[in-house]
C-alpha cells in the first residue's frame, strides 16, 4: 500500500508544472475565461510538441507511452491550473477509442495528427431530445455509394466551432431497437452542411447546438461497424471512467483559504468548518480518482469505481461552492471571472462552474443509477 | 389560525401577479443584466403607487400594512422583476415613521429609486448598497444618526458585476453631506425597524423566486422524455422537486408569520424574522439549484430561464449576509447573546 | 390573516394543559417508557370522561363537535408530553371513518362504545408483503352465509394486543386488480383464531403481528361495500391527512436547550447553531401542520398540503435528532429512557423515535410522490 | 498510488472475516447486549493474538504495522464483534512504545481486555472510557504521567445503558492507584499517539459498519417488492444507497491514506487522521439511516439487524467526540489553532 505518485508520475508532474509555468501565460487564461473556448492552440501546439497531447499512445503513433498515473497528474493540473482543457480531454477520448476499434487507415492517417497536434475533435453524443438517454440519437446516417449522408442536429457539441472532426453518433437504421441501428463517424468540420452555433453556459464555457444538412462524409471516417455504432460507444463511454473534479476542489479550497486570511475571519469556527470541510472532500475525491487510476493502470476491473469519481467529485463541488460562496457574505457578490480571479470573484466562478461538473459526461442522476447498478446489483430503475 | 387574505389582499396580489407577468417578462430580465434595473418598468411600477403603499393614506401612502407589501414582493421575486421595490417601498416607511414629509414627498415623486445602507456607515463605510447603483438618494445610519444622502451631483457609482446581476454600489456614505432626519435611541430603533423590513421583504422574494423555480422544474420534467418516460416519472428528478416544494410552502408560511408578528406577537418577532431570512434563503437556493439540475445540460446553459433564478438565489440575501450567520442572530434572539 | 389559535382553541388549549397536569401523571408516562403500549386504559377513560375522545363528534354521538383547530391542539398536547397515544389516534381515525361509512347500526353500537372510552381500534392495513403498497394486501375474506372467514396475517398493528378491534383490509375476491376485490372489516379482537404478536421497535413502541385463522367475523361488522374496500381505504387514508410531529421536535428542542445550559455549553456557535436550526424546523412543521388544520376546518380542498406536514416534520425530526445526538459528544451515550428522561438521554430517545415517524403512516418516498403527483403535477413513479 | 495488499495482509483480512463472520454472529451481538461483551468471543479472539498483532515480535507480538489492524478493525466493525479490539490493540502498542515489558506481558496473556482513557484525567475525571466495562486496567495521563490503574479489587463499574450497547464505564481514576509507566514530554507524546491510533482504527471499524449497512440494504432492497417490481429499481431507494456506496469507499481509503501516512508522510498525518475520522463517523451514520429507511417498517422493528448497526454508527465516535468538533480540530491542524 503506497498512497505517493508513483515514481515516474512524480518526475512526470515536476516536468508538468515547470511546463505549465512556462507556457500557460495569464493572457492565455485570460482569454479562456473571456471566451469559454476550452481550447488554446497555441498552447495545444506547445503540449503536442512536447509530446503529451497523447502521451499515453505508443510511441509508433506519437506517444510516450505514459501509464494511467502520469496521465492523472497531467488532467488534473489543467484543472488545478484553470488552463483551457475540454478539447484536449475530448480529442484525447477520440484518439484512445480509434487505437481500439479504428481501422488501419484511420490509425495511420489520424493518429499522427493527433499527437502532433494538428488534429482535435469534438464529442457528438447528446441531441436536443436524446440527452442523458443518447443511445435514442435521432440524427441519421444514409448510405450513398461510398458515402454517408448525415442529416440532423446535436447539441452540447463542445469545442465545433474550433475542432477538425465531430465523432458522431448517428442512427443508421431506424426499423430495429433503440441501440441497434447506429453507427459511428468522424465528420469533417469543414464539410458543406455542417454548422456550429454557440450555446454559453452558466460556467461561462462555450458549447455548442451543431447542425448537419446533408452532410457528406466518406465511408473510410466511419468509425465501427455498420450499425454496430454501440459496441463504439461502449468502448468510449468506459474510457471515461473515473473522470473527476478533485483538481477544481483544491483550486477552490485555496481560494476561499486566501479569501478568509485576508478577509481576517479565519477565527470563525463557520469559516473553518467550511474550508476544512473542503479540504476533507478534495482529499476524499482525490483518493476515489486515484483508486480509478490505479485499477486502470493495473488492468483490473472496474464495476462503480468509475462513476463513484464522478459523482463524489461533482456533487461535492457544488455542495462547498454554495457554502464557500454563503461564507463570503456580501463580498460574493463580486464576480465575473474565472479560478485565477481575485479570491471571492474566484468563488463566486466555481459556483456556477460546480454545476456543469454533475451534468457532462453524465448527470449525477446516471451515476447514482449506475453505482445502484453495478456496484450494488440492484435491477435498473429506467426502460431503455 | 386564519390563512385566508382578505379581499383587498387578493386583490393586490392579483394585480401585481398580472402587472409583473405582463411588464417584467423573461427577456426584460435578461436585457437588464448586469445593471438589474429597468428604468422603463421603474416607471410603470412606480405609477402604480406600490412605492408608497406601506406608507400611511394621511402622507400620501396607500396605507397598507407590511403582509400586503410582502405579497408584492413574492410576485417581484417570482418574476425577478428589475426594480427595487424592497429597498425603495422599506425607506419610504421609514421617511414616514420619522415625519420627514418633504423627503417622502419627494421620494415618492422622484423618478430615481430610494435605497437603504443596511450596515452601520461607521463600522462599514464601502458597504455595498441594495440598489445603491440606481438610487436617487440613500439612508443611513452615520455616528448615530439617520441621515439622507442625496446622490453627489455628477458622481457615477461603481457597479460591481455581481453574481445575482443587482444593481448595488458603494456610495461615499462616509464623506457625503447628508440630511439628518433623527439622532439618538430613535435613529437607532427607527434604523434597526427597517433593516428588519428589510429582511422579510427580501425573504418574500426570495419565497416567489423558490417557488417558480420549483415550478419550471415540474414543467420541464413533465415534459422531457428520457428512456421511454417523462423524467417527472423517475423518483431521482420527482423527489428532490417534492422535498423543495415542501420547503418553499413552508417558506411562505413562515415570512407570513413573522410579518404577522411583527403587530400581533411582537416579543416573538425577532426571532421569527431570523428564521424567515434563513429559511427563504436555504429554500430558494435548494430549490433553484434542484431545478438547475432537473433541467439537465439545458439548466447550464445561458439560454434557459432556470440560471437566471440559480443565480438570484443566493445573491439576494447575500447582500445581508451568509444565512449560517442569520441562524447565529437567530440564537441570539433566542438564547441571548453568547458571552464567547 | 391571524397565526393566533382561534379564540376556542386557546381556551381548549388551557383547557387541555390543566387536564394533562392532572391526569398524566410521571407513573404513566414511565410506564409507556417501558411497555411501549401506546394506550393506558385509565388515562383514556380519564380523557373520554371528559369528552375527549371523540371531542370532534357531533352531541348524539357522545361529542362535543370540536373543529379541526382544538383537535390539533389536543394531538400535539400528546406529542410534546410523551404520553401514550397511538390507539387514541387510530381510534378516532376509525370512528371517524365510520361516522362517514358506517352502517346505522355500526354508528348506534360502536360510536358511543368509543366516545365512552369502552372500545378502543387498531388499524389492520399492512401485511409482511404489503407495506407501502397497501392495496396488496392477501389477507383472505370468505363469505359463509351471514359471517365471513377471514385468513391471513397482518404487519405493524399496533395496540392490537390491547384494542377491541382490528380495522381490517382484506380481499374478497382475488380475480380482478388489486385495488377491487377488497373488503374492510371490524374484526373483534377477542374472536376465535385472533392473536397478536409483540414487535417491538427502535422507538421503543411495541407493535405486532396479527394473526387471523379461521376468525369468523359477523356480516353487521364489514365496513363499506362488499369489495368495495378500497373506496373506503380512501376515505380512512384521507382522514389521516396532516399528520406531523412538530409536538416532538419543540420537546426535542427544550431537552437539547436543557442540556447546552447545564453543560455550559451554549456560547459554542456549534451548539448554537444546530438548537436555532431544530427551533427553526419545529416552527416551519407546526406551520405547515397548521395550514392543514386551517384547510380542514375551512373545507378547503387539499392537494398536497397533508403529505407535506408528514414528510417535513419527520424528516426534520431524523435530522436534528441526529444532530444534536452528536452535539452531546460523550454524554450523548446516556440512554435507555424517553422523552422525559434526563435531558442527554431524551435526545438519545428522539434519536430512535423520530426513524419511526418517517415510515408509518406512509414512508418518505410514498409522501414525495405525494407531493409530486398531487402538488405538482407529476406522472406516477410507480406502478399500482 | 498502489492500494493493493500484500499477500500478508490479504491472508489477514480474510483470516479475520471469516473467524468474525463464524464466531462473531448477529445473534451474539444481539445476546451480548447492554454490555456489548462476550467473555467468550474475547477468549477465542484473544487467541488468535490479534491483541498483540501491533507490538514488536521482540516483545511477544505479531510484528504487524497499524495497516493490517485497521483491516482487523474493519471486520470487527462490518461484525459488530463484541470485542474491545481496537482498545486493547492500542493499549497494548502503548505498552510496547513505553518499554513496559511486564505490563506487556501480563496484559497480552491476561484474560481481561486493556483500555485507554482517551482524555486527560485532569480534565474529565468521570470520562467514559471506552471498553471500561470490562477492562482489567486503564492506560491514561494523569498529572502529566502515563499511568497504568488496575481494577480496584472488588470494586465493580457502572456500566451506564447506552445508544451503542458499548462497554463503557468511569473509573476512579483520579485517585486509584496506578503504575507510573512515563513522565513529561514523553509520557504526553506517547499518550497522544495512542489516541490518534485508537481514532484511526475507530474510523476503520466504523467502515466497516457502513459497508455492511449498505450491504444490508442493498440485499433488502432486491428482495422485497413493492408495487409490482423490487423497491430496488425505484430511483427513490437506489440513489441514496449509492451515494452511501460512495461515501463509505472514500472512507475507507481515506483511512488507509491517513494510517499510511503515518510512516510515510508523517506531517500531512495529524490532518488526515482528523479528516479519517469525521468522514467515517458521518459516512457510516448516513449509511446506517439510509439502510434503516430502505427497509421500511422492518427497519424500525428490533427483530431487523440493521437498529444493531444504527445504533452502533453514532455512538461509536461519540465515545470520543461530535464529529463536527473534530472538522474544528481538522481546522486547527490545516490552518493553525484559532485565535478566538
Amino acid at each position: 500500500m503506497d498512497f505517493r505518485l508513483t515514481p515516474e508520475a512524480q518526475e512526470f508532474y515536476d516536468e508538468v508544472c515547470a511546463f505549465f509555468d512556462e507556457h500557460l501565460d495569464a493572457e492565455t487564461i485570460a482569454r479562456e475565461e473571456r471566451t469559454g473556448d476550452g481550447f488554446d492552440r497555441a498552447f495545444h501546439e506547445a503540449l503536442a510538441e512536447r509530446g503529451w497531447v497523447a502521451a499515453d499512445w505508443p510511441k509508433k503513433f506519437g506517444g510516450q507511452e505514459r501509464d494511467a498515473h502520469e496521465m492523472y497528474v497531467l488532467d488534473q493540473e489543467f484543472l488545478r491550473r484553470g488552463c483551457p482543457r475540454n478539447t484536449s480531454v475530448t480529442t484525447g477520448l477520440v484518439g484512445n477509442t480509434l487505437r481500439v476499434v479504428g481501422t488501419e487507415r484511420q490509425k495511420r492517417e489520424l493518429l499522427p495528427g493527433i499527437a502532433s497536434g494538428r488534429i482535435v475533435i469534438s464529442l457528438g453524443y447528446s441531441e436536443p431530445q436524446a440527452g442523458s438517454d443518447v443511445a435514442a440519437a435521432q440524427t441519421r446516417a444514409r448510405r450513398e455509394g461510398d458515402h454517408w449522408r448525415i442529416d440532423g442536429q446535436k447539441m452540447f457539441t463542445t469545442g465545433a466551432h474550433l475542432t477538425d472532426y465531430i465523432f458522431l453518433l448517428a442512427r443508421s437504421d431506424a426499423s430495429g431497437g433503440k441501440r441497434d441501428g447506429l453507427t459511428m463517424f468522424l465528420v469533417p468540420t469543414d464539410s458543406e452542411g455542417f454548422e456550429a452555433q454557440a450555446v454559453p453556459t452558466l460556467g461561462g464555457e462555450r458549447t455548442n447546438l451543431s447542425f448537419y444538412s446533408g452532410v457528406r462524409v466518406p465511408d473510410w471516417l466511419r468509425v465501427g461497424e455498420v450499425d454496430g455504432g454501440w459496441d463504439v460507444m461502449k468502448v468510449a463511454l468506459s474510457l471515461e471512467q473515473g473522470v473527476g473534479f478533485s483538481g477544481s476542489a483544491e483550486t477552490l479550497h485555496r481560494r476561499a483559504l486566501e479569501w478568509a486570511e485576508r478577509a481576517g475571519r479565519l477565527d470563525d469556527p463557520l469559516v473553518r468548518e467550511r474550508l476544512a470541510r473542503t479540504a476533507l472532500n478534495a482529499e476524499v475525491g482525490k483518493l476515489l480518482e486515484q483508486r480509478a487510476v490505479w485499477m486502470t493502470a493495473e488492468g483490473r476491473p472496474m464495476r462503480a469505481e468509475g462513476p463513484m469519481c464522478k459523482l463524489f467529485t461533482s456533487e461535492a463541488l457544488i455542495e462547498d461552492a454554495g457554502s464557500l460562496l454563503d461564507m463570503l457574505g456580501p463580498d460574493a457578490l463580486e464576480s465575473g471571472g474565472g479560478p485565477t480571479s481575485p479570491a471571492a470573484a474566484a468563488v463566486e466562478f466555481f459556483q456556477r462552474y460546480a454545476q456543469g461538473t454533475a451534468i457532462y459526461a453524465g448527470t449525477s442522476e446516471i451515476m447514482r443509477s449506475l453505482i445502484a447498478e453495478q456496484g450494488l446489483g440492484l435491477p435498473r430503475s429506467r426502460s431503455g | 389560525m386564519d390563512l385566508a387574505l382578505s379581499e383587498e389582499q387578493e386583490l393586490i396580489r392579483e394585480t401585481f401577479a398580472g402587472f409583473f407577468s405582463n411588464e417584467s417578462s423573461l427577456e426584460l430580465v435578461r436585457e437588464c443584466e448586469p445593471l438589474g434595473f429597468s428604468a422603463d418598468l421603474w416607471k410603470k411600477f412606480a405609477e402604480t403607487g406600490a412605492l408608497g403603499m406601506g406608507v400611511p393614506e394621511s402622507l400620501g401612502g396607500g396605507g397598507t400594512g407590511l403582509i400586503e407589501m410582502a405579497l408584492v414582493a413574492e410576485e417581484c421575486g417570482r418574476q425577478l422583476a428589475p426594480v427595487p421595490f424592497v429597498e425603495s417601498a422599506v425607506a419610504a416607511r421609514l421617511l414616514a415613521r420619522l415625519e420627514a414629509p418633504d423627503a417622502l414627498e419627494a421620494a415618492l415623486e422622484d423618478a430615481a429609486p430610494l435605497a437603504l445602507a443596511l450596515r452601520l456607515v461607521d463600522d462599514s463605510p464601502g458597504q455595498r448598497i441594495p440598489a445603491g447603483a440606481v438610487a436617487g438618494s440613500v439612508l443611513a445610519l452615520r455616528g448615530g444618526a439617520l441621515v439622507r444622502v442625496s446622490r453627489p451631483p455628477g458622481w457615477e457609482p461603481d457597479c460591481p458585476k455581481n453574481h445575482g446581476s443587482a444593481p448595488i454600489a458603494s456610495w461615499p456614505l462616509a464623506e457625503a453631506p447628508g440630511e439628518v432626519l433623527a439622532e439618538g435611541e430613535r435613529a437607532r430603533a427607527e434604523f434597526d425597524t427597517a433593516v428588519e423590513e428589510w429582511k422579510l421583504l427580501t425573504a418574500a422574494a426570495l419565497v416567489g423566486l423558490g417557488r417558480e423555480s420549483v415550478r419550471l422544474g415540474a414543467e420541464y420534467a413533465k415534459g422531457r422524455e428520457q428512456f421511454g418516460a417523462p423524467i417527472g416519472s423517475y423518483q431521482g428528478i420527482a423527489h428532490p422537486l417534492a422535498d423543495c416544494a415542501t420547503a418553499v410552502d413552508g417558506a411562505q408560511l413562515l415570512v407570513w408569520e413573522a410579518v404577522w408578528a411583527r403587530e400581533d406577537e411582537p416579543e416573538r418577532a425577532p426571532a421569527l424574522a431570523s428564521m424567515a431570512f434563513a429559511f427563504a434563503a436555504e429554500s430558494a437556493a435548494r430549490a433553484a439549484t434542484v431545478s438547475l439540475h432537473t433541467h439537465g445540460g439545458y439548466g447550464f446553459s445561458l439560454e434557459y430561464d432556470v440560471q437566471l433564478y440559480f443565480r438570484r438565489a443566493r445573491a439576494w440575501p447575500l447582500v445581508w449576509d451568509d444565512p449560517r450567520r442569520e441562524l447565529q442572530r437567530l440564537a441570539d434572539r433566542l438564547y441571548g447573546p453568547s458571552r464567547s
